[in-house]
């Protein structure tokens, strides 16, 4: 399948780490930069080259390729270092192998203070991000998440903006929360199952055989979808995420909101979705009036008021999450897949959304939506880079947002035509505060307050340091909206030969 | 080359037009211009070209699947999107040739130049659809595209707004469309609309008055009819070839298009009500656009007057005729409403971008100036303008035979076969279109200039006028059938004709509200640089003014007071109760426990000690049995 | 006879017992506790271990109460007990009496052990020799950390009180 | 009564078996001869003798760790060799070596006695090490007394500060009155199980397996179940876990940073790896009793513990009150092997999870040696303030020891957890587990405020500033390899278990 | 009046073991606390001599030998550590030895 003398999912998780742990240990300045460019580099490459080859041989029944299997010492207790991509991990591979690219190459460009711990934590957090989404191990996916997680609370203390200490605990403790309770969830998986392994295809295969009891599954759904509603911000859980986001620098934001959110949402899909299929039924309704209600109205409301354009896009990046919980109350192959769309497109755009936004207050100085306005006749790419992003993660054809959307919809509607009435609504909404914070920004005549701070610092437009990880993401999005198929083939594969006996509703 | 490929190049050619122009004319106004106008002109071209060989087809490209759901992108070329192709190509190589002149010296020429192509891409997607969703994509996509041209001087707080109001407008509209396609998927298994079509001939279609009415929606989002016409008022903060081109000829015109698509969904609860939105929508627009003062506006409004009039058109349904054939009743329609609202949709295509563009001719010529009470005596200034402007007024107070008088007439026939009130109100639509037209003309062509601007206003350059000559020949010709070739048949012959009597009340009314309309509008009027309205009749000046203000107002207030403050409000609630009261209590209330657990360690060894005769106790009662766990 | 010095030498510890409790002065507590062990090797007596009462005396009564004594002395308190409990203390002290007196109640009353005739169990207690045996065969180890244990005790003494150069806090 | 018995009885103590206690008993002895022998320049040089010393024996320990007397009593059946006890042994001497080396730090800022303190530290180890392989409760209490009263003389070692003797006198205070429970327990279970009329009785009735049988023979006895009670009560006190805990912060507050380090992991693991032995081998028919007796206290003391922990600011109180709640989550572990679904991977999951404590206190504990100046004194959480801009190494060893006490992947404290909680959930704990998880979650609070002071804030000194942050002593060479070695060892133990691993979830 | 069996020795024992805690829990003269300890202790060899007299083994016999050496060590070790302490503050007085709190 692959003509690599090495294993490519393994060489994208230990690259970066490795060089964290060469920086960690005293790498000079000027080489860890250097480095730098390649450890976020790799990732990508090997992940397109993964992607390329994904489909050349026909995969084995359980779906898998790329499977590689690493002993870690824990073979006793099922555990080991099993890594592998099938057709839904394939998408979210490439999107955190994208965005960590995006996100390190701004980050060298922005020159942060102490640039060198900045990296090694972006680095920790990359090779934990590619770990989750390589691993068919249920621990090791969960572990790498957590890997992945550290990072940000020191990223947001040390380099935060406004109330970052508070965000920073907060966010901390919120997560660990989710994280607990979704550890729990795994372990009276793991224990329950009486298969005695956290490895997913041999899990699967024994589940086929013995499925839980329903009262099992769902107290285990029930578990699962608690810590991970907490992560991926379920309301009323969520109110760590706008905070966090609006106090997190722009780099830490784009991979945390942009790929490392998804862990959640890829855990249902990937772990309770065909482990736990009447668990999560059971809990579908209550999760589905949830999201709809809390994540995706009230939510869309509140970001409606924002004036923070930060916390305005953790809002926004909270409502999405309601869609994708949608989906998975949905159900079935068209809401899942529909979900993994909106996770790779929404991780791209949110991402672009929080480098894009960061730009800005170098320009402005400040996040306060008032205090802009008319920046667009200084900053015409950067506008245009805005306006595009926002039109993205509002849900417009010809970005990779839209497909997600609208499969969810579509499958929504077989699962509740009021529900999906109301999650139509959010469209709406989402329109209302898009157009809106980019009109504020840009458009209009220039404020006052504007013209102030611009006057001290004459605002340049966006140099190509900045241009170029904002247009990864950007043609990565609009590559996706054209031509969805590239992705949804993979996933579409996966998702139908998971549940042959399950309708295709 | 086989037609299929001539579709799929015409789709796609104003996409790597605008693609260039985005990634590297963005300093290039210039060459972009060029670019784009080469499109627009090889679109024309092409479309023609393709609607003229009369071979129609259909074909899809798989574009997404999961499971059994499928969406594709296909075309389905059949008379109604070659007509709609053809104007389509017309209308916007005339405003791309327009555009050249009249926005010659715009700073962000390649913004506005990508953005026409953009739109050209967006539209063309929508005539060639073969599915609903795909439909549905290029009518956002088309709703993007104007939600940039609109807001092409983007620090005009107008424009700015305007565009934000356009979209979330249109977007209102396309919850409903949405859910119509949703609904009809899973009610009838496909959005296909060659399947749609073949599924109601075979009568296995599963009717839902739901379903017509949610895609409805999508129409009166984009074809701004009540309640959502508030946007194409303010989208005219756009240029003035972009309101030619969007806003009167095709984009708004998309929601007539996809109702004639999808009308083998139509349900006759649904038809009503499309009927009454559209003849309310006509003729609230009509009375709006009386007391306008910007030549724009009036004529926005008169657009949303028209498209009134072809929703309304396409709701009144088919007339049919039931015969007798061995015994067995067989019902043939002999005509339709689609056919009458996509003839109307035809003509008025044409001579409202005509008269936009003439507009826009007379705006550039007045440096900019809108307001008609500041015009006056262009006639002799900008001759070429007033004459072709005066084509496309006569068009649409239907001057007979012109192009307005045929596609109205068989509006009027159609309504006055179907149901008289909707006639009687479409008849005084008329008047009410005769009469704030005629006022238009007047107060801006004839009489003495009232400012400087008109006084020294003078005609543009070829770009300029060639576009509207082009139309007014089109104005002109465009009513006869017989003018277009047999290839649109499958539309034309569907348009209702009256006959005998009919003929004659019809021909009669028509005329008669015409002469009605226009000449009190020109007596009634005077060249002055106020309204006469507002001088004479007040209370009927305000009232038709509130009755325009009425929607921008609550329209206002809802964002401003209700919108604003509820989302306010479930921000603070947040604030205060779920991060603040909950979170930050529950956090306060560990805390204190953590205070008093704290205090537990008094330092005091004898205090120590009970801890221990606790513990002992503790575990003695576990001993003792009188606690089990 | 026996049963009357069991019960005897029983009141005698307890009591002396409880005036180590009770008594407000701290020689007069290490007096109690003094006359307190002379009970208990009374009952080890009775209970045929006169090698083990012969030590208690010697090593409880004879050196650790001395000590006792003798660090009383040495630290010379100024005023015994501050009297007083205050009524939250008091309440606690009540509870935990209660406490005690019931866990002490179940004990005597579910805590009975049958026994064989005592007269058919042999008496080990007056054998020296078993002890040393034992002391040197079975539990050897144990001796031996026994010495390490009092070594350290040794060291620790000193450590705590030695006058060390260079150290200024010793007054 | 005869000569020959005598040999016999004399050849049952197999020296040999014990050879690492023996050579940290010559070791000590050394130490003091040393002290006399050598000139006094040549003192300086005598704690690294005793680091060499425990380093030589660790590594021979560990040569000999497969050894030929696993799974066989010796001594008359007062030891028994498991393999646990291995492991623990290792574990002592670990935490030997380790604790020498936080002294060369803390005890070179204090004028005090130094050889004395290695001594001290070797012979406690040394009866660590029996009392975690006695098989008899006579070299249980007699190891414990010398633990524990080694331990007295350790905390009150500073005795220039009255904070030190004031720990020393709680720590004995309340040793004593739970020695005397224990000592009050073990007695009552002897006579139980050697009363002659109750069936399954023993002649030898302190020995543990006989004990055992004994117990199993009387299920439900009175005084077998109190004293049971007393002797668990006694070990809760040694792991500080609810509500025996009460003393826990005071004491380590007071002492000196490498006796609380020894105390935190050395006495504590002790505890466990008794109550381990008592719960599953020697108590096993008492798990009625045990097990919810111990899962009360489990819940208790994870609650109690993280919640005390919450509003510490003097570090020392902070890490002993953590400690607390780590003494939950092991008896959390030694629930599931106590309880009625034995979990198999239980024991495994307690080892593992000791050496990681092990590894990530040290590295917590020797951050805290060197910022605390030479006032062993000055432990609050202000001064941390700045500790990343002024020694990033310092800080990131502090994060990492922190990351992984909080059980944060991918660190060795979070396998040890995760383990844990298998087992937990294995064992049918089901509802403590879900305590276990909250109080994780309140942990990250104090834990992540600790790294907040080291990160995120600044010194400020207080107004007057007649109280100055005390210097912080620079890391030498020694103490910063075997810091940097720590946090390295709590990385790699959460990434890799390897061999480890393979043992401890082979059972 | 019946002989003195097992119970009478092993309810004396608990008595003076539950004076001991009782005197721990009451005293603040650090000294006399320590006195109590001793009193627990010496409780437990009274019960473990009547045991190993009623049980007819030698094991209680000689482990009370070796609770005596650690009772000896610990009042030692106590001992200095109360001296040490009365140097420093000037009291053994409990209550007022509590500078370590919360």
């Amino acid at each position: 399948m692959s003509q690599l003398p090495f294993d490519p999912l393994l060489v994208s998780i230990a690259a970066p780490l490795a060089l964290a742990l060469a920086i960690a240990l005293g790498l000079p300045k000027r080489w860890s930069v250097l480095l730098a460019y390649g450890a976020f580099a790799i990732p990508v490459l090997m992940a397109l080259h993964v992607w390329w080859h994904f489909t050349a041989t026909p995969l084995p029944s359980h779906g898998y390729a790329f499977l590689t299997r690493y002993d870690t010492g824990l073979s006793g207790l099922g555990i080991s270092l099993h890594l592998g991509l099938n057709g839904i991990a394939l998408p979210l591979f490439v999107l955190a192998a994208l965005v960590g690219l995006a996100a390190g190459l701004y980050a060298i460009q922005s020159g942060a203070e102490r640039l060198k711990i900045y990296l090694m934590l972006l680095l920790i957090m990359q090779g934990g991000l590619m770990g989750v989404f390589a691993s068919v191990d249920i621990f090791f996916f969960y572990f790498f998440h957590e890997l992945a997680l550290i990072p940000t609370f020191i990223m947001v203390g040390i380099w935060g903006g406004r109330d970052r200490s508070y965000a920073a605990m907060k966010l901390t403790i919120y997560l660990t929360l989710g994280a607990m309770v979704s550890l729990l969830g795994l372990i009276m998986l793991y224990v329950q199952s009486g298969a005695h392994t956290f490895d997913l295809i041999a899990l699967r295969a024994h589940l086929a055989a013995h499925p839980l009891a329903a009262t099992l599954q769902n107290n285990i759904a029930g578990l699962l979808l608690f810590g991970l509603g907490v992560l991926v911000s379920l309301w009323p859980l969520h109110t760590w995420a706008p905070l966090g986001y609006g106090a997190a620098p722009s780099s830490a934001a784009m991979l945390h909101a942009g790929v490392l959110k998804k862990f959640g949402l890829y855990g249902l899909i990937q772990v309770a979705l065909p482990l736990l299929p009447d668990g999560l039924a059971h809990w579908a309704h209550p999760l589905a009036w949830l999201a709809v209600i809390g994540n995706v109205l009230i939510v869309g409301v509140i970001t409606i008021a924002q004036r923070d354009l930060k916390q305005m896009i953790g809002y926004s990046s909270v409502m999405h999450m309601g869609y994708a919980f949608l989906g998975i109350a949905a159900g079935g192959i068209i809401g899942p897949g529909g979900v993994v769309l909106l996770m790779v497109a929404h991780g791209l755009s949110v991402a672009l959304l929080f480098l894009l936004a960061t730009a800005i207050y170098h320009r402005t100085q400040t996040f306060a939506m008032d205090e802009m306005g008319g920046l667009a006749q200084k900053t015409p790419v950067l506008a245009a880079f805005f306006v595009a992003a926002t039109l993205a993660s509002i849900g417009l054809p010809g970005f990779a947002n839209f497909w997600g959307e609208l499969a969810i919809f579509v499958a929504l509607w077989k699962f509740s035509p009021l529900i999906t009435a109301l999650a139509v609504a959010g469209v709406v909404l989402s329109a209302i505060y898009g157009l809106r914070s980019a009109a504020r920004v840009f458009f209009g005549p220039s404020t006052d307050a504007l013209a102030k701070v611009t006057a001290a610092h004459p605002p340049v437009d966006l140099s190509w340091k900045e241009r170029f990880p904002a247009l990864i993401l950007l043609a990565a999005l609009l590559f996706i909206g054209f031509w969805p198929k590239s992705l949804t083939t993979p996933v579409n594969a996966a998702l139908t030969a998971r549940a042959p006996a399950a309708a295709t509703k | 080359m086989t037609m299929l490929s001539h579709a799929i190049f015409v789709l796609i050619l104003p996409l790597v037009s605008a693609a260039i122009i985005a990634l590297f004319l963005r300093r290039a106004g210039g060459i972009a211009a060029a670019v784009s106008t080469l499109t627009a002109t090889a679109i024309a071209g092409i479309s023609v070209l393709l609607a003229l060989r009369n071979e129609r087809f259909t074909e899809s490209f798989e574009w997404m699947r999961f499971g059994d759901f499928a969406i594709s992108l296909g075309f389905k070329f059949d008379d109604l999107a070659a007509l709609m192709l053809v104007i389509v190509g017309i209308v916007g190589l005339c405003v791309h040739v327009f555009s050249l002149g009249y926005m010659h010296d715009d700073a962000a020429k390649a913004r506005y130049f990508g953005g026409l192509s953009i739109f050209m891409f967006s539209m063309l997607g929508i005539v060639f659809a073969d599915n609903l969703f795909m439909m549905f994509i290029f009518w956002e996509l088309v709703g993007f595209s104007s939600y940039v041209l609109i807001n092409h001087w983007h620090e005009k707080q107008s424009a700015s707004d305007a565009s934000k109001k356009a979209f979330i407008a249109n977007r209102v509209g396309d919850f409903g469309f949405l859910l119509g396609i949703v609904m009809c998927y899973w009610l009838n298994g496909t959005v296909n609309l060659t399947e749609l079509a073949a599924k109601g001939e075979a009568h296995t279609l599963v009717f839902s008055t739901l379903i017509p009415l949610f895609l409805f929606c999508g129409a009166v989002g984009k074809s701004a009819q009540l309640p959502l016409h508030v946007w194409l008022p303010d989208a005219m903060e756009g240029p003035t070839p972009v309101s030619a081109l969007i806003h009167a000829a095709t984009m708004v015109a998309a929601g007539i298009y996809m109702l004639c698509r999808i009308n083998v969904l139509m349900v006759p609860d649904a038809l009503t009500v499309i009927m009454w939105t559209g003849t309310a929508t006509a003729l609230y627009a009509a009375l709006c656009a009386i007391t306008q003062s910007d030549i724009k506006k009036v004529l926005a409004y008169s657009t949303l007057s028209q498209l009134g009039y072809m929703v309304a058109a396409f709701g009144l349904g088919s007339l049919s005729d039931t015969h007798q054939h061995d015994g067995v009743p067989h019902t043939i329609i002999i005509a339709a409403g689609v056919g009458a609202a996509m003839f109307h949709l035809t003509t008025h295509a044409f001579f409202k971008a005509l008269m936009f563009l003439g507009s826009g001719s007379v705006i550039h010529g007045c440096h900019h100036e809108q307001d008609i009470f500041k015009m006056g005596g262009l006639r002799m200034r900008m001759p070429l303008t007033f004459w072709t402007f005066t084509i496309g007024v006569a068009a649409i107070i239907g001057f007979p035979y012109l192009a307005g008088f045929f596609s109205k007439d068989a509006i009027l026939y159609l309504a006055y076969a179907k149901n008289t009130p909707v006639f009687a109100l479409l008849a005084l639509t008329a008047v009410l279109t005769s009469l704030y037209m005629v006022r238009l003309w007047k107060l801006t062509f004839l009489g003495e200039p009232r400012s400087d601007h008109a006084s020294h206003a003078h005609e543009g350059g070829l770009t300029l006028t060639l576009p509207l000559v082009l139309l007014a020949v089109l104005s002109l010709v465009a009513g006869y059938t017989a003018f277009y070739p047999k290839v649109f048949s499958g539309v034309f012959d569907l348009i209702p004709v009256a006959h005998d009597t009919d003929h004659t009340i019809i021909f009669i009314t028509s005329l008669g509200v015409m002469i009605v309309g226009a000449s009190t509008g020109y007596t009634f009027w005077k060249s002055t640089p106020t309204d006469t309205l507002a001088d004479k009749l007040p209370g009927l000046f305000s009232a038709l003014s509130a009755l325009r203000a009425s929607f921008d107002g609550a329209y206002d207030y809802y964002v401003a007071k209700i919108q604003q403050r509820f989302a306010l409000f479930v921000n603070f609630f947040e604030q205060i109760f779920l991060a603040g009261l909950i979170v930050r209590g529950l956090a306060g209330f560990v805390g204190l426990f953590g205070l008093g657990a704290r205090a537990l360690h008094v330092g005091n060894l004898n205090a120590y000690v009970y801890w221990f005769l606790l513990g002992i106790v503790m575990l003695w009662l576990f001993a003792t049995g009188v606690v089990t766990l | 006879m026996a049963n009357f010095l069991f019960y005897a030498f029983a009141l005698f510890t307890l009591a002396t017992a409880a005036g180590v409790v009770a008594s407000k002065n701290a020689v007069n507590a290490a007096m109690c506790l003094l006359l307190s062990l002379v009970g208990v090797a009374g009952l080890f007596v009775a209970l045929n271990a006169y090698l083990l009462a012969f030590l208690l005396l010697l090593v409880y009564a004879g050196a650790i109460v001395a000590l006792f004594l003798f660090i009383v002395m040495l630290l010379d308190m100024k005023e015994t007990e501050s009297r007083g409990f205050g009524k939250l203390s008091l309440a606690a002290i009540i509870l935990a009496a209660g406490l005690l007196v019931t866990g002490l109640s179940t004990f005597a009353t579910r805590g009975r052990l049958p026994v064989g005739d005592p007269a058919l169990t042999p008496a080990l207690g007056p054998d020296i020799k078993l002890y040393a045996y034992q002391l040197f065969t079975t539990y050897l180890l144990p001796v031996q950390v026994m010495g390490f244990l009092l070594l350290i005790a040794m060291l620790g003494v000193i450590v705590l009180s030695k006058r060390w150069e260079g150290s200024d806090d010793v007054k | 009564m005869t000569l020959e018995a005598v040999k016999l009885a004399a050849e049952a103590n197999q020296w040999g078996a014990i050879f690492p206690e023996l050579l940290l008993a010559c070791l000590a002895l050394a130490l003091l001869a040393l002290e006399i022998v050598l000139p006094k320049r040549l003192h300086a040089y005598i704690p690294d003798f005793a680091l060499a010393g425990l380093v030589a024996t660790l590594a021979a320990h560990l040569l000999n760790l497969p050894s030929a007397n696993l799974g066989k009593e010796s001594f008359n059946g007062l030891l028994l060799h498991s393999p646990g006890g291995q492991v623990m042994r290792a574990f002592f001497l670990l935490t030997a070596i380790l604790v020498c080396l936080l002294a060369r730090v803390s005890l070179t800022k204090q004028k005090v006695p130094r050889i004395e303190f290695y001594h001290l530290v070797l012979v406690i180890t040394g009866a660590m090490m029996l009392l975690v392989q006695s098989n008899h409760f006579v070299m249980f209490f007699v190891a414990l007394e010398t633990v524990t009263i080694g331990f007295y003389i350790l905390v009150s070692y500073f005795r220039t500060s009255s904070a030190s003797l004031e720990a020393g006198l709680k720590y004995l205070v309340m040793g004593a009155l739970s020695s005397g429970l224990l000592l009050f327990g073990i007695v009552l279970l002897y006579g139980v199980a050697g009363n002659p009329t109750l069936p399954g009785h023993s002649a030898s009735a302190m020995h543990y397996p006989e004990l055992a049988q004994f117990l199993v023979a009387n299920p439900h006895h009175f005084l077998a179940s109190v004293g049971i009670v007393l002797v668990l009560a006694g070990v809760a006190f040694k792991i500080g876990a609810f509500p025996f805990q009460i003393w826990v912060p005071d004491v380590y507050q007071g002492a000196p940073t490498p006796v609380t380090a020894f105390l935190a992991v050395g006495s504590k693991a002790a505890g466990f790896a008794v109550l381990l032995v008592l719960a599953r081998d020697v108590f096993a028919a008492y798990d009625w009793l045990v097990t919810p007796a111990l899962t009360a206290m489990a819940a208790a003391t994870i609650l109690f513990g993280n919640i005390a922990a919450l509003t510490q600011h003097n570090v020392k109180r902070l890490i002993g009150l953590s400690g607390v709640s780590h003494a939950g989550f092991l008896l959390l572990g030694i629930v599931a092997l106590a309880g009625p679904v034995a979990s198999v991977s239980a024991t495994g999951a307690i080892y593992f999870y000791l050496f990681a404590y092990l590894i990530a206190s040290f590295a917590v504990f020797g951050v805290m040696a060197h910022v605390a100046g030479t006032d062993d004194s000055d432990q609050t959480l202000d001064h941390y303030a700045g500790l990343a801009k002024e020694n990033p190494f310092l800080a990131t060893i502090l994060t990492v020891g922190l990351g992984s006490l909080a059980g944060i992947p991918p660190l060795a404290g979070f396998m040890g957890k995760f383990f844990i909680f298998v087992a937990a959930f294995e064992g049918g704990a089901r509802w403590t587990l879900a305590l276990a998880a909250v109080g994780v979650v309140i942990s990250i609070y104090y834990y992540f405020g600790w790294i907040k002071a080291a990160f995120f804030q600044q010194w400020t000194p207080p107004a007057d500033t007649t109280d100055p942050r005390p210097p912080r002593t620079p890391v030498n060479v020694v103490s910063g390899i075997a810091l940097g070695c720590l946090a390295l060892a709590s990385i790699f133990l959460g990434f890799y278990q390897g061999p480890l691993g393979q043992w401890l979830t082979m059972k | 009046m019946t002989s003195a069996t097992l119970d009478h020795y092993v309810l004396i024992s608990a008595l003076l073991f539950a004076i001991g805690f009782f005197g721990v829990l009451l005293r603040r003269n650090t000294l006399v606390v320590f006195m109590c300890l001793e009193l627990m202790l010496v409780a437990s060899t009274l019960a473990l001599v009547a045991f190993s007299r009623f049980n007819g083994t030698m094991d209680g016999n000689v482990f009370v030998f070796f609770i005596l050496t650690v009772a000896a060590a610990e009042v030692a070790v106590g001992l200095a550590i109360i001296v040490a302490l009365f140097r420093k503050r000037q009291t053994i007085q409990l209550n007022e030895l509590n500078s370590l709190k919360n």
